[in-house]
């Protein structure tokens, strides 16, 4: 029988990431940091130049979270209340822009639209629709419709019923999701170096650009912790903000709160489809250049590019990214969810925003800055895990461990603590009460977030370009390799290979719709 | 890391753009017993740094991709030790940086400006010959350049004009900014995107690339579509050195010789798009055509460069940008 | 006024309310009472606008298929509150009001004193008990004033005298605000307390509707007299305002013949005389003792608390008129 | 044997439960009555060890203080449910079975043939209206046959004849399995018919605990007593086992002197002789009907049906003690 040690409690579990953070994280960015901490630092955060990049790049950041907030609601509806044909694939489709490499997005944005702030704004916003249609639409499909009647029967209309009782209760899915989606276009890269050229920089450029190009690590320790603190203070302020909204709801099984849309429904299902033809443009643009001289970017997918520009073929690439993402995806759900039951057993803890805001970071740091901080610290480790390839997993982990936690962690925490205690009085212990009430009902969430980090370490390039071998490129890698290049075959085969990763994309996607079906049942 | 002691494993740490033919090393190794493992990450800038930043525990023996531009920074920071390779003499001592022996050439490439010159054809414009040319109102609007404060091959454009007119390099540049050219940020959007010479079909004829690149433009007759101007040029050498506390360095030296072995320098062209740095070496046939080599490229010392690089983007920024 | 015509609710395969007419004029309250499971908040969420339903829904003659929940100004208290918990006791119940575009806290706190919760503003509706949270609910709906109230157990949830009170208090709330209510109960008394009239539903199906006496005495068919209490059924005769049955004779205004009679327990009573039975079962009650009798038959009867008998104990049982029932439509 | 002393559950500034004593017997049944509020929930949970609290719980002599909840074997009725809603019904009742490592898909079934839902497995328990999602709580709760019952409110959607049937029902179980249980209820009837003893709660005290009839007959304080149904407050005096009051004289077996008296509305029934007054309220109940009499002072009485006088009738009233109450510890 499973019955938990009464000392071994949930809590613990905790401990597993925080460890993981504090190796993989914490002490290479401190390490790198406090390498580059001199006065010349100082003069850095003296210059007015600094905080006028500090504002743009919280400015471009605030801006890009509204628009993906405003698109992905719909969605996110669409997604969770809605049972029309064909949702399975809409599900799918949102998610192929997180696998895109910022480059090729960056050069898709640029021919459709120019470069400048608003097409940087609307990029980063294109990135992560998927991330505020996915948190949000999982705690949605489970809101119990009835809260919503009580207010209709009240004389609220469908609207004021959104703003005034849905809204709320998905207040902390929203949150997570702004959280991440705050972080991701905070630190965006790619994208705002194609379409903003050297006028419009944000820290992450900046600390890039010093780190890589200027060899100044003074100054770029000293970016790096402005962007730590102000990464830190929007998270602070925004768990603060969504932890005042959580309170317990009755959760339904999906398959109850998913119907045809009525009356003005029909408008946010319009609206909802309307964003989904938005993202599709810039994604039918890469699909159209990769046709483009026929398909010999595809036939040379088999090969290693013009006069052998990559160490891989494409389809090794291809192997290479599922291995990599793999693993990458099954390290990042045992941190992510036992980071969750920490978090969701620790909920009444003093310190419990702090350590949600600890687990966030790793998103609010720039991939250069963790990749030299590997360097000059990991070769302490037994086996210098600095050239292994086991590192690319790990630092992919990173990334996707965040994700998994603000997936899962908005639905565990609405669960009503006495539905626990109904278990607990029928005989379960804390690990029981786990695997028989948090587990099936955020099993949905569960794996939409093993689905979802699948596709963002898929999709993950700043770690995974810096750390890979050459024989174990990924195909971001090799796609960002082959745009360098000059030559007609390169560009056709790195527009392949994108169409390839979106194919992939896709498939697990629709993979992972089915097992949701088969294992969990359909709460 | 996962060699046995006693393994002779050379590990190779360089840069994205490395490439090499495998049968090259197969022979070394065949010959010496010396694997050869390659670490590739970054582009130059990245790579300079990295060895920098490791050079007490370096990540392995021997780097190959310290360039003109970041060479005096890796030497200052003692990240190589001195290694005097036989095969210097044959050519590649033309390209040394200072006389401690620690970096040996390996290849030498070009930043030149490009040019598309169906396009140029149809506006009825002739291929402009230099610098001058690229002022003239007849160009205007016609050219891209990548920012030198976020590319490589920007700052290397930016080093030729400072090379090529000295106190004068501001002036030339607002006469470009008056004749419109366009500074994009990076390699990618000004050759794929902006360039009509490339795939990508841009609407500007006139970019700042390699000297190599239009070898990889070859149209349907064979002819190269895009023209490297070979006034415009600046020389770039890549070299490569023995890292101080490597784990076998004497293995490492040979490795060094490797790269400069005739074997190696003649399979350069073809797989990196530079010249090789040792005298004597056949070019590829379509070489001849695409990629000439310029006679009298722009060259900068590389203590020059970096004492003057910050202050000389600065510059830029206030002529072309301001 | 509402009326109900050939309202159907199926789920799947369950059609949950079957075929229902039902009309409640302006400022009349009709008690709903039902076994579980039989329908009755089914039909307060179709009447609401809640679930999609068959047939037609009419307020004052127009019919309401068009016309959405939020505009129908028809309050519904639900069986379990559903309280929004994003927002304190004030929030919730100034909550219709805010949808008039209204603030009133008067009216707020005149509500909380009403259920007994006066200074409970502020209180997190999580953090309160039961019966603290169904009296919430309860303030919530009755705060706009809605022209017709929909209540599905309103009281389940509280002790017997704060019920009592809070029946009195609604049944007086409501008569002076001329709202016309249905409301679901399982008891008796509140339906007495609360309703001008009753229907009695039975699988989906209004079996009954009336004056609330007139029901009691005269359910339309054994199912509904079971529902209502009865729980032996035997054959009677009526002759001049006299019903004659196997236990004895009452007075009875109702037309001659043969009829169907019903009994409840309070129907029996221990007397000096009367039909001779043994006790055979025996439960005491808080006001009465519940008998088993065995008297030909297995009997239920009531008697006083003080001179009740004991099983095994012979005893003679009389008629109560209070306890009869005539079954028929 | 459970024992509780001293137990005090605070909820920051509120002491919802304040120094409860309170001692279970193996096998016996205790109910537990109180205005909504007081506290009667928390006690449970507290008992239940779901509620970090001050004082003492004991099974058997043991302190259960680092017993954690799973392993006091001890089931619990939550007011409100608490289904597991992705599971079926099944799932929901077999959940304990399960944790015991069992499987028994006869036990499920028995189990929900008892509570009146046979047939309903597979139902999702969404789906079920709020009366059957009552009864698979109950059921759930009873499967794993915990060695203490913690039952808050357990019948309280329920319609009354399903309500005294399951009371029955459940009384017989509990005492055939010999289990021992607390059982929150607001209905007094279903206190008498479930409980051996009964403890009155009042603002998160036992106020009193005791025999059923007697706690009837004898409540500690006019609070209690209000509590229990008494209306009406007066001083009476005993003396060789008769009550004399100011109402009339009825036989009570107490020690001779003076009492403080509660009267119930039962407790005061027109009659041709006794103590005049005037009707100036009526309410009809299902069986009898509820008088307010001016007789000096306002006072509450009952009448039967059939006989009761009007609004504005001149009536005489007499005492029936089954209505009364003598207060005092
Ligand atoms: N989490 C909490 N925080 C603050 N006060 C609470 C909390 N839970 C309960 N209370 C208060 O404690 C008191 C007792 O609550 P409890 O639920 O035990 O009452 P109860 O006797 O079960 O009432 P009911 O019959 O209405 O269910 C109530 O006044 C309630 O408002
Ligand atoms: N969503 C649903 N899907 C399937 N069956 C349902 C659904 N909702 C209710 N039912 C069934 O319809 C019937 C009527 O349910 P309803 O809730 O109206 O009963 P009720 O009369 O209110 O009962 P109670 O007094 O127990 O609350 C029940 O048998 C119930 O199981
Ligand atoms: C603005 C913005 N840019 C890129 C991505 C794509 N992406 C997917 S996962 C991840 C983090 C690790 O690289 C990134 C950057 C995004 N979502 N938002
Ligand atoms: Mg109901
Ligand atoms: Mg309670």
């Amino acid at each position: 029988m499973a019955r938990g040690r009464p000392g071994l409690s949930p809590a613990l579990l905790g401990l597993l990431p925080l460890a993981f953070l504090a190796v993989f994280f914490a002490w290479p960015v401190g390490a790198i940091v406090r390498l580059g901490m001199d006065a010349a630092a100082l003069d850095v955060l003296a210059d007015p130049g600094t905080w006028r990049i500090v504002a743009f790049t919280l400015g471009q950041a605030a801006a890009a979270t509204l628009v993906a907030v405003v698109a992905g609601l719909p969605v996110a509806f669409l997604l969770a209340r809605v049972a029309l044909p064909g949702m399975a694939v809409v599900r799918a489709l949102v998610l192929v822009p997180f696998v895109l490499p910022t480059v090729v997005v960056g050069l898709a944005f640029r021919g459709l639209l120019g470069g400048g702030v608003l097409p940087i704004v609307l990029a980063n916003a294109f990135f992560n629709v998927a991330v505020v249609a996915r948190t949000v639409g999982g705690l949605w499909a489970h809101l119990d419709r009835r809260a919503e009647d009580a207010a209709r029967s009240l004389g609220a209309s469908r609207w004021r019923t959104f703003t005034a009782v849905t809204l709320p209760a998905l207040t902390p899915a929203l949150g997570s999701a702004a959280a991440v989606v705050f972080l991701f276009c905070a630190t965006s890269f790619g994208v705002v170096l194609l379409l903003g050229g050297a006028r419009f920089r944000t820290l992450e450029t900046e600390i890039y650009l010093r780190t890589v190009e200027l060899l100044d690590l003074s100054g770029a320790s000293a970016l790096s912790l402005v962007q730590v603190t102000a990464v830190v203070a929007v998270l602070v302020l925004g768990a603060r903000a969504r932890r005042r909204r959580e309170a317990a709801l009755k959760l339904r099984a999906r398959v109850e709160s998913a119907r045809r849309p009525v009356g003005g429904e029909w408008w946010v299902v319009g609206a909802a489809y309307a964003v989904v033809a938005l993202l599709v443009v810039p994604i039918a643009s890469l699909v159209a250049r990769s046709v483009d001289g026929g398909f010999a970017g595809y036939r040379a997918l088999s090969g290693t590019g013009h006069a052998g520009s990559l160490s891989v073929t494409g389809w090794e690439a291809a192997a290479n990214s599922l291995r990599t993402a793999t693993d990458a995806t099954v390290l990042a759900l045992i941190l992510g969810v036992s980071a969750a039951v920490a978090l969701v057993s620790l909920r009444r803890a003093r310190f419990i925003d702090a350590l949600d805001t600890a687990l966030m970071l790793p998103l609010g740091v720039s991939a250069v800055t963790v990749g030299f901080g590997y360097l000059i610290t990991l070769d302490a480790l037994p086996g210098d895990l600095r050239t292994s390839a086991a590192l690319v997993p790990l630092a992919q982990a990173l990334v996707v461990t965040p994700l998994v936690i603000r997936l899962v962690l908005p639905v565990l925490r609405s669960i009503d603590e006495r539905l626990r205690q109904a278990a607990a009085t029928l005989g379960a212990g804390p690990w029981r009460v786990w695997r028989e009430v948090d587990l099936p009902l955020a099993g949905r969430s569960l794996l939409a977030a093993a689905g979802f980090g699948y596709v963002v370490a898929l999709g993950e390039f700043g770690a995974t370009s810096f750390l890979a071998r050459p024989d174990t490129a990924t195909l971001p890698v090799v796609i960002g390799r082959l745009v360098s290049r000059p030559g007609e075959l390169n560009s056709q085969m790195a527009y392949a290979a994108c169409t390839l990763l979106m194919v992939v994309t896709v498939a697990v996607a629709l993979v992972v719709e089915r097992l949701r079906a088969g294992e969990l049942g359909e709460f | 890391g996962d060699d046995k002691p006693g393994d002779r494993t050379v590990v190779l740490v360089t840069h994205d753009s490395f490439a090499h033919d495998p049968a090259v090393f197969d022979r070394f190794t065949a010959e010496t017993g010396i694997r050869v493992e390659v670490r590739k990450s970054g582009d130059a800038g990245a790579l300079t740094n990295q060895l920098v930043l490791t050079k007490a525990s370096p990540l392995g023996d021997v780097a190959f991709g310290v360039d003109t531009t970041f060479a005096s920074r890796a030497l200052d920071e003692g990240v190589f030790a001195e290694y005097r390779s036989p095969a210097a003499a044959e050519g590649p001592q033309r390209y040394v940086v200072d006389d401690s022996g620690r970096l040996t050439a390996v290849d030498v490439g070009d930043v030149c400006v490009n040019v598309d010159v169906a396009a140029l054809e149809s506006r009825g414009l002739p291929v402009p010959t230099g610098y001058a040319d690229l002022a003239d109102p007849k160009y205007k609007d016609l050219l891209v350049v990548e920012d030198p404060a976020t590319s490589s091959p920007g700052l290397a454009f930016l080093l030729g004009t400072v090379a090529s007119f000295r106190d004068g390099w501001v002036g030339y540049w607002e006469k470009l900014r008056a004749n419109g050219v366009l500074v994009v940020s990076g390699w990618e959007e000004a050759y794929t995107q902006e360039f009509s010479g490339s795939s990508g079909q841009g609407p500007r004829p006139i970019v700042v690339s390699y000297a190599s690149s239009p070898s990889a433009e070859i149209g349907e007759d064979g002819e190269p579509r895009t023209r490297a101007l070979l006034d415009t040029c600046f020389r770039q050498v890549e070299y490569a050195g023995v890292l101080a506390n490597a784990k076998n360095p004497e293995d490492a030296g040979k490795v060094v010789d490797l790269l400069l072995s005739p074997e190696f320098q003649r399979t350069v062209p073809e797989m990196m798009y530079v010249y090789p740095a040792r005298e004597g070496v056949e070019l590829p046939e379509a070489w001849a055509k695409a990629a000439p080599l310029p006679e009298n490229p722009a060259t900068l010392p590389a203590a020059e460069i970096q004492a003057n690089r910050e202050r000389w983007i600065e510059q830029w920024r206030a002529a072309v940008q301001g | 006024m509402l009326s109900v015509s050939g309202l159907t609710v199926r789920y799947g395969s369950v059609t949950a309310v079957s075929d229902v007419d039902l009309s409640i004029g302006d400022g009349e309250v009709l008690a709903l009472l039902g076994p579980s499971g039989c329908g009755k908040s089914t039909l307060l969420r179709a009447v609401a606008g809640l679930e999609p339903a068959e047939g037609t829904v009419c307020w004052d003659g127009a019919d309401l298929a068009d016309v959405p929940v939020h505009r129908r100004g028809f309050g519904l208290v639900f069986q379990d509150g559903q309280l929004f918990p994003h927002r304190d006791v004030a929030g919730n119940v100034a909550f219709g009001l805010r949808m008039q575009g209204r603030k009133s806290p008067e009216r707020v706190a005149e509500l909380l004193t009403l259920v007994g919760l006066a200074g409970y503003e502020s209180r997190r509706v999580t953090s309160l008990s039961g019966g603290e949270q169904q009296r919430v609910a309860l303030a919530r709906a009755l705060a706009p004033r809605p022209r017709l109230l929909l209540l599905d157990e309103p009281l389940s949830a509280l002790d017997r005298s704060m019920r009592e009170q809070l029946a009195m208090d609604l049944a007086t709330l409501l008569r002076a605000a001329g709202t016309t209510a249905m409301v679901v109960t399982h008891d008796h008394d509140e339906a007495f307390t609360l309703a001008d009239r009753v229907a009695v539903m039975n699988a989906g199906r209004v079996n009954q509707t009336g004056d609330p006496a007139e029901v009691w005495r005269r359910p339309v068919d054994e199912e509904t007299a079971r529902f209502l209490g009865c729980t032996t059924f035997l054959p009677g005769r009526v002759a001049n305002g006299v019903l004659t049955c196997e236990f004895g004779a009452i007075p009875l205004a109702a037309p001659d013949g043969a009829v169907h009679v019903g009994l409840r327990p309070t129907a029996l009573r221990p007397a000096p005389a009367g039909v001779a039975g043994k006790v055979t079962g025996r439960v005491h009650r808080h006001d009465h003792v519940r008998l088993v009798v065995d008297a030909g038959r297995a009997v239920d009867a009531v008697a006083e608390v003080t001179n009740a008998p004991s099983v095994g104990d012979e005893v003679t049982l009389t008629l109560d008129e209070t306890g009869v029932a005539i079954i028929g439509p």
